[in-house]
């Protein structure tokens, strides 16, 4: 069995030098082929795996990763240089001089250095579906791009082999792996944002770098401490879970927290996300959707068993609550669609480190559930967002309002997307309801931080869905009406993509009911250690004792969806048509869609974030 | 069909000043107010054409306003009547034939009920209403073409000076 | 919140309508309703027709000379001028009455230009045929003085 | 009512000096034709002397560019796009189209 | 299964029972106002005089949704009649309003954008306020559904007084009335979200408002539950409430009503969630 | 980043009696600018006034250029038609004259209060003020003969003459509305929610009044102190029926409804001076002359000042007859005051602004 996931780990990379060699056409076929097989590995890992397991690789991978470290350091400290960026360096001197540290001194247990549980082969398949499909629209995409040949072929290089690095990060046991293989994404972001090499790319990419070089800090941070504690004998996290109940020590779950949410863009750092949008579009995909910003809800959710009721889990959940809310409403005041969705992706991250973080059973599959939705609908969202940038050179939301005529299947699609994020029936918006009533339901344990924590929820979903009509509302404005809505042509390579995301948002909706209780419960099962009931009677699924009706809710809502999709195709006969009113004028009148500037508050929100993350970090120490 | 019926309980009006002085609008204005109430027959003032009923005109209709009440009017739903408050929009009263108007509303669209005075008092426009509920009771969704101007002098040469002759619509 | 407690006070107080159609109005007994011309005092000077600003008043005139009246209430604006000029007293009136509404059958607008027209036209007639007699008179006279 | 007779080329300058917002109030513009001439004319009355009421008057060319006095007096232009359409001016910087149709043939007040 | 049957009965009688509330209400308002008012019946007289206008619709689009709004308003109703999950109710009757909104949206009419845009602004005030309810409802009853209020000795009222508050401020949105009637807002948009539509189209849109009057006034229901004469009295009061302030108050702007929701409505569903959980 | 809506304000909207079209630019509902197109009422009314009617008959014309303050068009006509023919007019017409410009500034100011309410959406303030307005209307009805359309004063006087009965019941119907006013300025002072849509909205500055040259309640709630009242003693004997000025600071919609219901106590206190102190004598004054030279006439209309012009030339029809409607000179503040407000408060401000359209287009 272990060879599969070595081969989960390996052959991406493996794909990714084979890139740089071989000619496009072949890479074209190369990459179809790497993402079935990879989707296929991962599918068939889900359904054999039962049982965690733990994986021992010889001594010698130690020393590569040891290499690799230095090596990864050393290459960010001459970025510093090349770019002049003091920062850059600073932090990749202290990283550098941690990392040599704890190399030193950290005591070499024969431990296993990957643990693969439920929760990493839920991941696994995200990883691979949903960025399999990225690298495949990819091909077209940056086929589009005006750029050289050799960097088309670095740039999917890039991607498939942050594919493999994403499946060993969710994989990693070991901190000191773990480490390796977030500095790695953090190489990766930092390269594919930089992509285009003009003055913002690199800025963000600078940016995007040392924001994560924190990140880093905060685990080398986490192992130093967790070495002088005599209590943890293993630097792995399993070694920290198994162990936490006995010391209550917390600080390095907060500092591996701290490094989560970084990223995870929660707020004072929410900008190196925001700047990889200079980075072509399948860049913003691949990070927002199915890899690098789940690395936080996951590690979280890894840790939330120690965190659990701990004031750790109260700032975090506070934290991301807040965050909900403010990116929620930052979102409603962009105009650009990227940074709508790029708003979106911070708020609902979260939303899923905050139900990670609660840790009760529901809230657990709230954000699990939340994680893969959020991934597929996120992915669709961004490829769409290509395609309207390519096909339709559109780039602001308020452009848009002739999208509906020019490309309703595009204007569809979007619309949507957004829907599964944001609206019912979808698993976006479930995740969003169980997290109502899993926190509701454990108000008494939560007292006040609950009660805000549902204000902002209901807030933030209220902001949410406001988002959602912002955006649908341009897409579906219309003047006339023609008797038969035909769909546009694009490239089979977008097309196939878009409708094999479609496919996973709608089949996930309508497989709802069996997903809960056989594949999100075990999940959540597995990482709360307690063991979830959940049984269906009489259309209500019953999770412990809380009794959600599922049925009902999807019979109900599945009349949004299908009446918004109707009603693009119905066409009323036998009635006449009138022009709209305008006051007796004939003239034309601008109008976009509505927005509310928040640039004012930015600087307090990023005040706000800093002073929840001081603060997480110093009750994590207080402990 | 006995549901005409209820037409002539919810009347909904549209109200448009098609170039008037004002006095009649104000008194439609008074209508509405406690003294007159005539939301007592069920009218509301819509203020949008789709979902009126009855079009309250006031004003000779200058040229301005023209295109605009035709493009109201055609937005209104069938069955609707139209009434014209007031001398001046049910034939140009005083202001016939000044250069800039058309000289009473039925030139431009069908007009259903003709309210006289100057200003119509809001007895009298209530009076009109009244009439045009009958109207209305016995429309059909049939359109309806505008009366244009019978005996329109078509020749510059033709035209007598107002002062001889009273009530003559200038050549465009 | 005064307005509050007003609004749940006027529940209990009368409320101001007026029942009008049902039952009548204020009105001061010299409103400026309708004009109404008496042929029988009228000396027929037409200087009501002249004073009317916006013309609502006309005479045609039958080929006999005798003149009728014409008015149209639509185009009347109440004014009363008609009255003010009018040498005669009482030949032309100033009723309390409002004008009724009219409907779209008796084609208020276009018939007064059609009858404007007729009462000039007969007018225009009555006074050819009328030189025409002077013409010929003068005619006769001058044959006669010729002769 | 004082009149005060201008040559058309003097009206900005004289106007400009005149005028100080807070002791005069600007009333409108007028004009008259006089068959063969415009006579147009400023009106002014007075914070400072109540009742009294200011008219500069100069004769124009139907054709001439008149000049306008909206830098001296920020609101004049209203009264000055009016102007245009009625009587048929031309007065700087003021655009047709304010009371009558932008197709509206000739100009209403003029006597021809 | 008696109850089952009236729950059936009331669900299919809502319409017109909202009907009638909304003239009443018409001739309450006129009365107010010192005006005699409409007949009772008015409503009635509209709706049968709305189904013979000619129809005209911008495009389908809009007038499908419109019609798909009054069906999901009436299955929202249905849901919260039948005693289901709150918070289902919620989403279902968002649902409704987002119908309505994206209609708003889709045709190219400035007021109708203006309108959704308000529509979509005060679902954004109510909606918190009213979840907060529902969970403090789940802090109460031990659980999401309303037909769990029927296990409640005395009514929810005493436990929630400030949710009540918060609720009596939030209704004035939901049922348009003024000071927050700033979806409708004649003066402003003439209507907003329901400019476009007419004739029979116009019906289903004209009728989902007096939906939202069994909606709404069954939300104050909720709280006064379990008393009968309790139930009539605080009704009738809210009413009187809602319309004497509809009366007594202008329209004010959209932020100044954010402000005031978040200020007002929302602190006091929080503190009373705080309330019944501590 | 910038998403403007354009809404359309008029030509048809309900907000809006008269066809006006503004074109409001705004960002999220925050109006950024404004484009104002006013020529929807343009009859030709001063075309016609030299060449259709005689310059007796030009006073009844000059009445329907607005139903609202048709009696401050006439007296003003009449006013320069007196001074063409150089007419002295008897001081019981120039009383009665008073009496029903300030009756007409009653129901004027009342309806402009009720209008500003409901376009503020405050619908039960606008009955209840429609409701008062009735019974100037009545008075007005008692006096004139006719609810809107005055057509009292004519050239050499007025129409017709105050029956005492008449009188009486002036004095005891504003003895009825007094009280009821007072009502309306509590409510207008203190409704919460009026004053979160009037007070600080459509604000203009003193100094911008003055430079804009502003006109009327509007000019005068901001501050400065123009009321033609105060200026001509010559025609009318204000001062001598207790004209007193209105002022408020502030320049809003709020202090635009306050100057508003002030000067409906002054009026008030007006006509009751004007019907105690009624000279007697005849109400018209007879001449043959006819116009001659030129002469301008200002008068105090509701809405501010109104300036007409007359040239004669000695004929039955006048040379020139110009008009200027307060609301013309307004227009300038009136576009200015309109940036950086809620598109939810314009029609509000649209109606404390009173926009007149019916004599600024004529
Ligand atoms: S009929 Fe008379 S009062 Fe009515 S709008 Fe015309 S001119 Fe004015
Ligand atoms: S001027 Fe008088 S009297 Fe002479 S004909 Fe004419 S109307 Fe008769
Ligand atoms: S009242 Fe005036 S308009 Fe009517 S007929 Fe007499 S003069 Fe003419
Ligand atoms: S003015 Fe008098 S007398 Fe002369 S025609 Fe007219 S009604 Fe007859
Ligand atoms: S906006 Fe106001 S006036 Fe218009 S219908 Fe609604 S409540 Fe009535
Ligand atoms: S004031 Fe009120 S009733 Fe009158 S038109 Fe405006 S909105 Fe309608
Ligand atoms: S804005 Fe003023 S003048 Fe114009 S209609 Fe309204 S109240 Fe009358
Ligand atoms: S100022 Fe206004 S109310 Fe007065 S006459 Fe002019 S348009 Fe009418």
């Amino acid at each position: 069995m272990n060879w599969l996931f070595y081969s989960l780990f390996l052959f991406p990379l493996l794909v990714s030098g084979l890139i740089l060699l071989f000619p496009k056409r072949i890479n074209q076929g190369l990459i179809i082929a790497t993402a079935l097989i990879l989707s296929t590995i991962s599918l068939y890992l889900y359904g054999s795996v039962k049982e965690a397991v733990s994986i021992q690789v010889p001594e010698l991978v130690n020393f590569l990763v040891a290499g690799i470290d230095i090596l990864l350091l050393l290459y960010f400290g001459y970025v510093a240089i090349k770019h002049r960026h003091l920062l850059v360096g600073i932090l990749s001197i202290l990283q550098l001089a941690g990392a040599i540290y704890v190399l030193t001194i950290a005591p070499h247990h024969s431990t296993a250095q990957f643990y693969i549980d439920r929760l990493s082969l839920m991941m696994f398949l995200l990883i691979n579906i949903v960025s399999g499909v990225i690298a495949v629209f990819a091909i077209r995409y940056i086929d589009e791009e005006n750029c050289s040949e050799y960097k088309k072929k670095f740039f999917l290089s890039v991607i498939m082999w942050f594919i493999g690095v994403m499946n060993m990060i969710v994989s990693a046991d070991n901190l000191e792996y773990f480490f390796l293989f977030f500095e790695l994404t953090t190489l990766a972001s930092f390269l594919l944002i930089g992509f285009r090499n003009d003055e913002t790319s690199v800025r963000n990419a600078l940016n995007a770098l040392w924001m994560n070089q924190i990140g880093g800090l905060a685990i080398l941070g986490a192992i130093v401490y967790a070495i002088f504690t005599p209590e943890y004998e293993q630097l792995t996290f399993s070694g920290l879970l198994s162990n936490v109940s006995n010391t209550g020590l917390l600080l390095p779950f907060a500092l591996l927290a701290v490094a989560a949410l970084i990223k995870g863009a929660q707020m004072p750092f929410s900008s190196w996300l925001l700047g990889a949008m200079v980075a072509p579009t399948p860049v913003s995909a691949l990070l927002h959707s199915s890899t690098m910003v789940k690395i936080a809800p996951f590690v979280i959710l890894r840790i939330s068993p120690a965190i659990k009721d701990t004031n750790v889990a109260t700032v975090i959940m506070l934290l991301t609550g807040f965050v909900f809310l403010v990116a929620a409403i930052s979102a409603l005041s962009q105009d650009t669609f990227k940074r709508i969705l790029a708003y979106s992706t911070i708020s609902l991250l979260g939303l899923m480190c905050m139900l990670a973080a609660a840790g009760t059973e529901t809230a657990i599959m709230a954000a699990l559930m939340l994680v893969i939705f959020h991934g597929i609908s996120k992915c669709m969202l961004f490829l769409n967002a290509g395609i309207i940038e390519h096909v339709y050179h559109y780039k602001q939301t308020s452009q848009m309002d002739r999208l509906g005529e020019l490309g309703p299947f595009t204007a569809l699609a979007v619309a949507i997307g957004f829907m599964s994020l944001l609206l019912p029936p979808f698993g976006g918006f479930i995740g969003k309801w169980f997290s109502i009533e899993s926190i509701g339901s454990s108000l008494p344990t939560f007292k006040l931080t609950g009660a805000l924590i549902i204000a902002a929820i209901a807030i933030g979903g209220a902001v949410m869905a406001l988002l959602y009509f912002k955006v649908t509302g341009v897409l579906f404005s219309r003047s006339g009406e023609q008797e038969v809505i035909r769909f546009e042509k694009t490239h089979p390579l977008y097309q196939s993509s878009i409708y094999i995301l479609l496919f996973l948002i709608i089949g996930g909706m309508l497989a709802l009911p069996v997903l809960l209780p056989s594949f999100f419960a075990p999940i959540a099962s597995t990482i709360t250690q307690v063991s979830i009931s959940s049984v269906f009677k009489g259309g209500s699924l019953y999770i412990n004792n809380l009794s959600l009706p599922i049925i009902p809710m999807l019979i109900a809502f599945l009349v949004l969806p299908v009446t918004i999709i109707l009603s693009l195709f119905i066409h009323f006969k036998g009635v006449d048509r009138v022009k709209e009113y305008t006051c007796g004028e004939k003239v034309d009148y601008r109008f976009s869609s509505l927005y509310f500037s928040t640039e004012k508050a930015m600087p307090f929100y990023i005040v706000v974030g800093g002073i929840f993350f001081v603060a997480l970090v110093f009750v994590g120490g207080m402990l | 069909m006995e549901l005409k019926l209820y037409r002539k309980k919810s009347p909904w009006i549209l109200h448009y000043n098609a170039g008037s002085c004002n006095g009649c609008d104000i008194e439609i204005l008074a209508c509405l107010s406690p003294k007159y109430d005539v939301e007592r027959f069920g009218m509301i003032n819509t203020g949008n054409p789709k979902q009126s009923d009855i079009l309250l005109i006031t004003g000779p209709v200058t040229k301005r306003s023209r295109e605009r009440l035709v493009e109201i009017y055609s937005q209104m739903p069938e069955p609707k009547v139209v009434i014209c408050c007031g001398s001046c929009a049910s034939t140009g009263g005083v202001f016939r034939d000044m250069y800039n108007i058309e000289g009473g509303v039925d030139q431009v669209i069908p007009v259903d009920v003709y309210v006289p005075g100057c200003a119509c008092r809001p007895e009298q426009i209530i009076d009109g209403v009244v009439a045009a509920l009958e109207i209305l009771e016995k429309k059909t969704k049939a359109i309806e073409k505008p009366l244009r101007y019978a005996n329109e002098v078509k020749d510059e040469n033709d035209q007598i000076n107002r002062r001889t002759m009273p009530g003559t619509i200038p050549t465009k | 919140m005064k307005a509050f407690f007003i609004a749940i006070g006027n529940l209990f107080k009368r409320p101001a309508t007026i029942q009008y159609p049902f039952a009548p109005t204020y009105k001061p007994d010299d409103y400026r309703g309708l004009i109404e011309h008496n042929p029988d005092l009228c000396i027929w000077c037409r200087r009501c027709e002249m004073a009317c600003p916006p013309g609502a008043i006309i005479f045609s005139q039958a080929m006999d000379g005798k003149q009728t009246y014409h008015y149209n209430r639509a185009v009347c604006i109440y004014c009363g001028e008609c009255v003010r000029t009018c040498p005669k007293p009482g030949a032309i009136i100033q009723t309390a009455t409002p004008a009724t509404p009219a409907l779209k059958d008796e084609n208020i607008n276009n018939s007064w230009a059609e009858t404007v027209k007729m009462a000039l036209e007969s007018r225009a007639a009555y006074m050819a045929e009328k030189k025409r007699q002077a013409a010929t008179k003068q005619q006769g006279g001058d044959t006669t003085q010729a002769e | 009512m004082k009149r005060i007779d201008l040559p058309l080329d003097k009206v900005v300058e004289e106007i400009g000096k005149f005028y100080r917002y807070d002791e005069h109030h600007f009333i409108v513009i007028n004009a008259v034709d006089l068959g063969d001439a415009i006579e147009v004319q400023w009106f002014f009355s007075n914070y400072v002397a109540p009742g009294e009421v200011t008219m500069f008057a100069a004769k124009a060319d139907a054709s001439q560019l008149i000049p306008s006095i909206t830098r001296v007096v920020p609101s004049a232009w209203v009264a000055e796009a009016e102007l245009v359409d009625l009587m048929g001016i031309n007065i700087e910087n003021a655009k047709k189209g304010f009371v009558l149709e932008e197709d509206f043939e000739g100009a209403p007040l003029r006597k021809k | 299964m008696n109850t089952t049957l009236i729950a059936i009965i009331f669900v299919i009688v809502a319409p017109v029972l909202g009907g009638l509330i909304y003239g009443i209400e018409r001739k309450i308002k006129a009365r107010m106002q010192q005006r005699i008012g409409p007949p009772i019946l008015q409503p009635f007289y509209d709706f049968f005089k709305l189904a013979q206008k000619r129809t005209f619709i911008v495009h389908s689009t809009h007038a499908f949704l419109g019609i798909m709004h009054f069906v999901s308003l009436w299955f929202a109703l249905a849901v919260l009649i039948f005693g289901g999950d709150f918070i289902l109710v919620i989403y279902l009757h968002l649902l409704s309003t987002a119908l309505l909104i994206i209609a708003g949206y889709s045709t190219r009419s400035v007021f109708s954008h203006l309108g959704a845009n308000r529509l979509a602004i005060t679902a954004l005030a109510y909606e918190p306020v009213l979840i907060l309810i529902a969970v403090s409802l789940y802090m109460v009853t031990g659980s999401f559904n309303i037909s769990s209020i029927s296990t409640l000795e005395e009514p929810l009222i005493v436990k929630m007084p400030l949710a009540f508050v918060a609720l009596l401020l939030v209704l004035p949105i939901k049922l348009k009335k003024s000071p927050f009637d700033i979806a409708e807002a004649h003066q402003e948009i003439t209507g907003g979200a329901e400019i476009e539509y007419s004739g029979i189209f116009f019906e289903f849109l004209y009728t989902a408002k007096w939906l939202d009057y069994i909606f709404a006034y069954a939300l104050v229901y909720l709280f006064v539950a379990s008393n009968f004469f309790l139930a009539i009295t605080v009704l009738i009061l809210t009413f009187l409430f809602i319309n004497a302030l509809d009366n007594s108050t202008a329209r004010v702007d959209y932020k100044q009503m954010l402000k005031f929701i978040f200020w007002t409505a929302l602190p006091a569903a929080l503190l009373n969630l705080l309330w019944v959980t501590l | 980043m910038a998403t403007y809506y354009d809404i359309p304000v008029g030509a048809q909207h309900i907000s809006l009696l008269e066809p006006l079209h503004f074109k409001l630019t705004t960002e999220n509902e925050k109006i950024v600018d404004v484009e104002a197109n006013v020529g929807y009422v343009h009859r030709g009314i001063e075309k016609a006034c030299t060449t259709k009617f005689k310059f007796r008959q030009v006073s009844f014309v000059i009445g329907r250029i607005c139903g609202l303050c048709s009696i401050s068009h006439t007296t003003a006509y009449s006013q320069v038609a007196e001074k063409l023919l150089n007419l002295e007019i008897p001081l019981r017409a120039k009383y009665l004259r008073i009496l029903v410009l300030e009756l007409d500034r009653i129901h004027s100011h009342m309806l402009c209060l009720s209008h500003v309410a409901e376009n503020s959406g405050f619908e039960a303030l606008f009955m209840r003020t429609m409701k008062d307005r009735e019974i100037s209307m009545e008075l007005l009805e008692a006096v004139c003969g006719n609810r809107v359309q005055y057509d009292y004063s004519i050239v050499g006087g007025v129409a017709r003459d105050l029956r005492p009965e008449v009188a009486q019941m002036i004095l005891t119907r504003l003895k009825e509305l007094r009280p009821k006013i007072d009502d309306l300025i509590d409510i207008f002072q203190n409704n919460w929610s009026l004053s979160l849509k009037n007070k600080g909205i459509g604000a203009i500055s003193f100094e911008d009044a003055m430079r804009l040259n502003a006109v009327g309640p509007l000019a005068r709630a901001a501050g400065v102190p123009v009321d033609v009242r105060n200026d001509t003693e010559d025609l009318l004997p204000w001062k001598q029926v207790g004209f007193e000025m209105v002022l408020e600071n502030g320049g809003d919609v709020h202090a635009r409804n306050m100057v508003r219901l002030r000067e409906l106590l002054v009026s008030m206190k007006i006509i009751e001076n004007v019907i105690q102190g009624l000279p007697e004598g005849p109400i018209v004054a007879e001449t043959k002359a006819l116009p001659e030279g030129e002469a301008v006439v200002r008068l105090e209309a509701p809405r501010g000042e109104l300036f007409h012009y007359a040239k004669g030339n000695k004929t039955q029809y006048l040379e020139r007859l110009k008009v200027k409607a307060p609301t013309f000179s307004n227009i300038p503040a009136f576009v200015e005051m309109f940036k950086g407000n809620e598109y939810a408060s314009a029609p509000a401000i649209i109606a404390s602004y009173d926009p007149c359209l019916s004599c600024t287009a004529r």
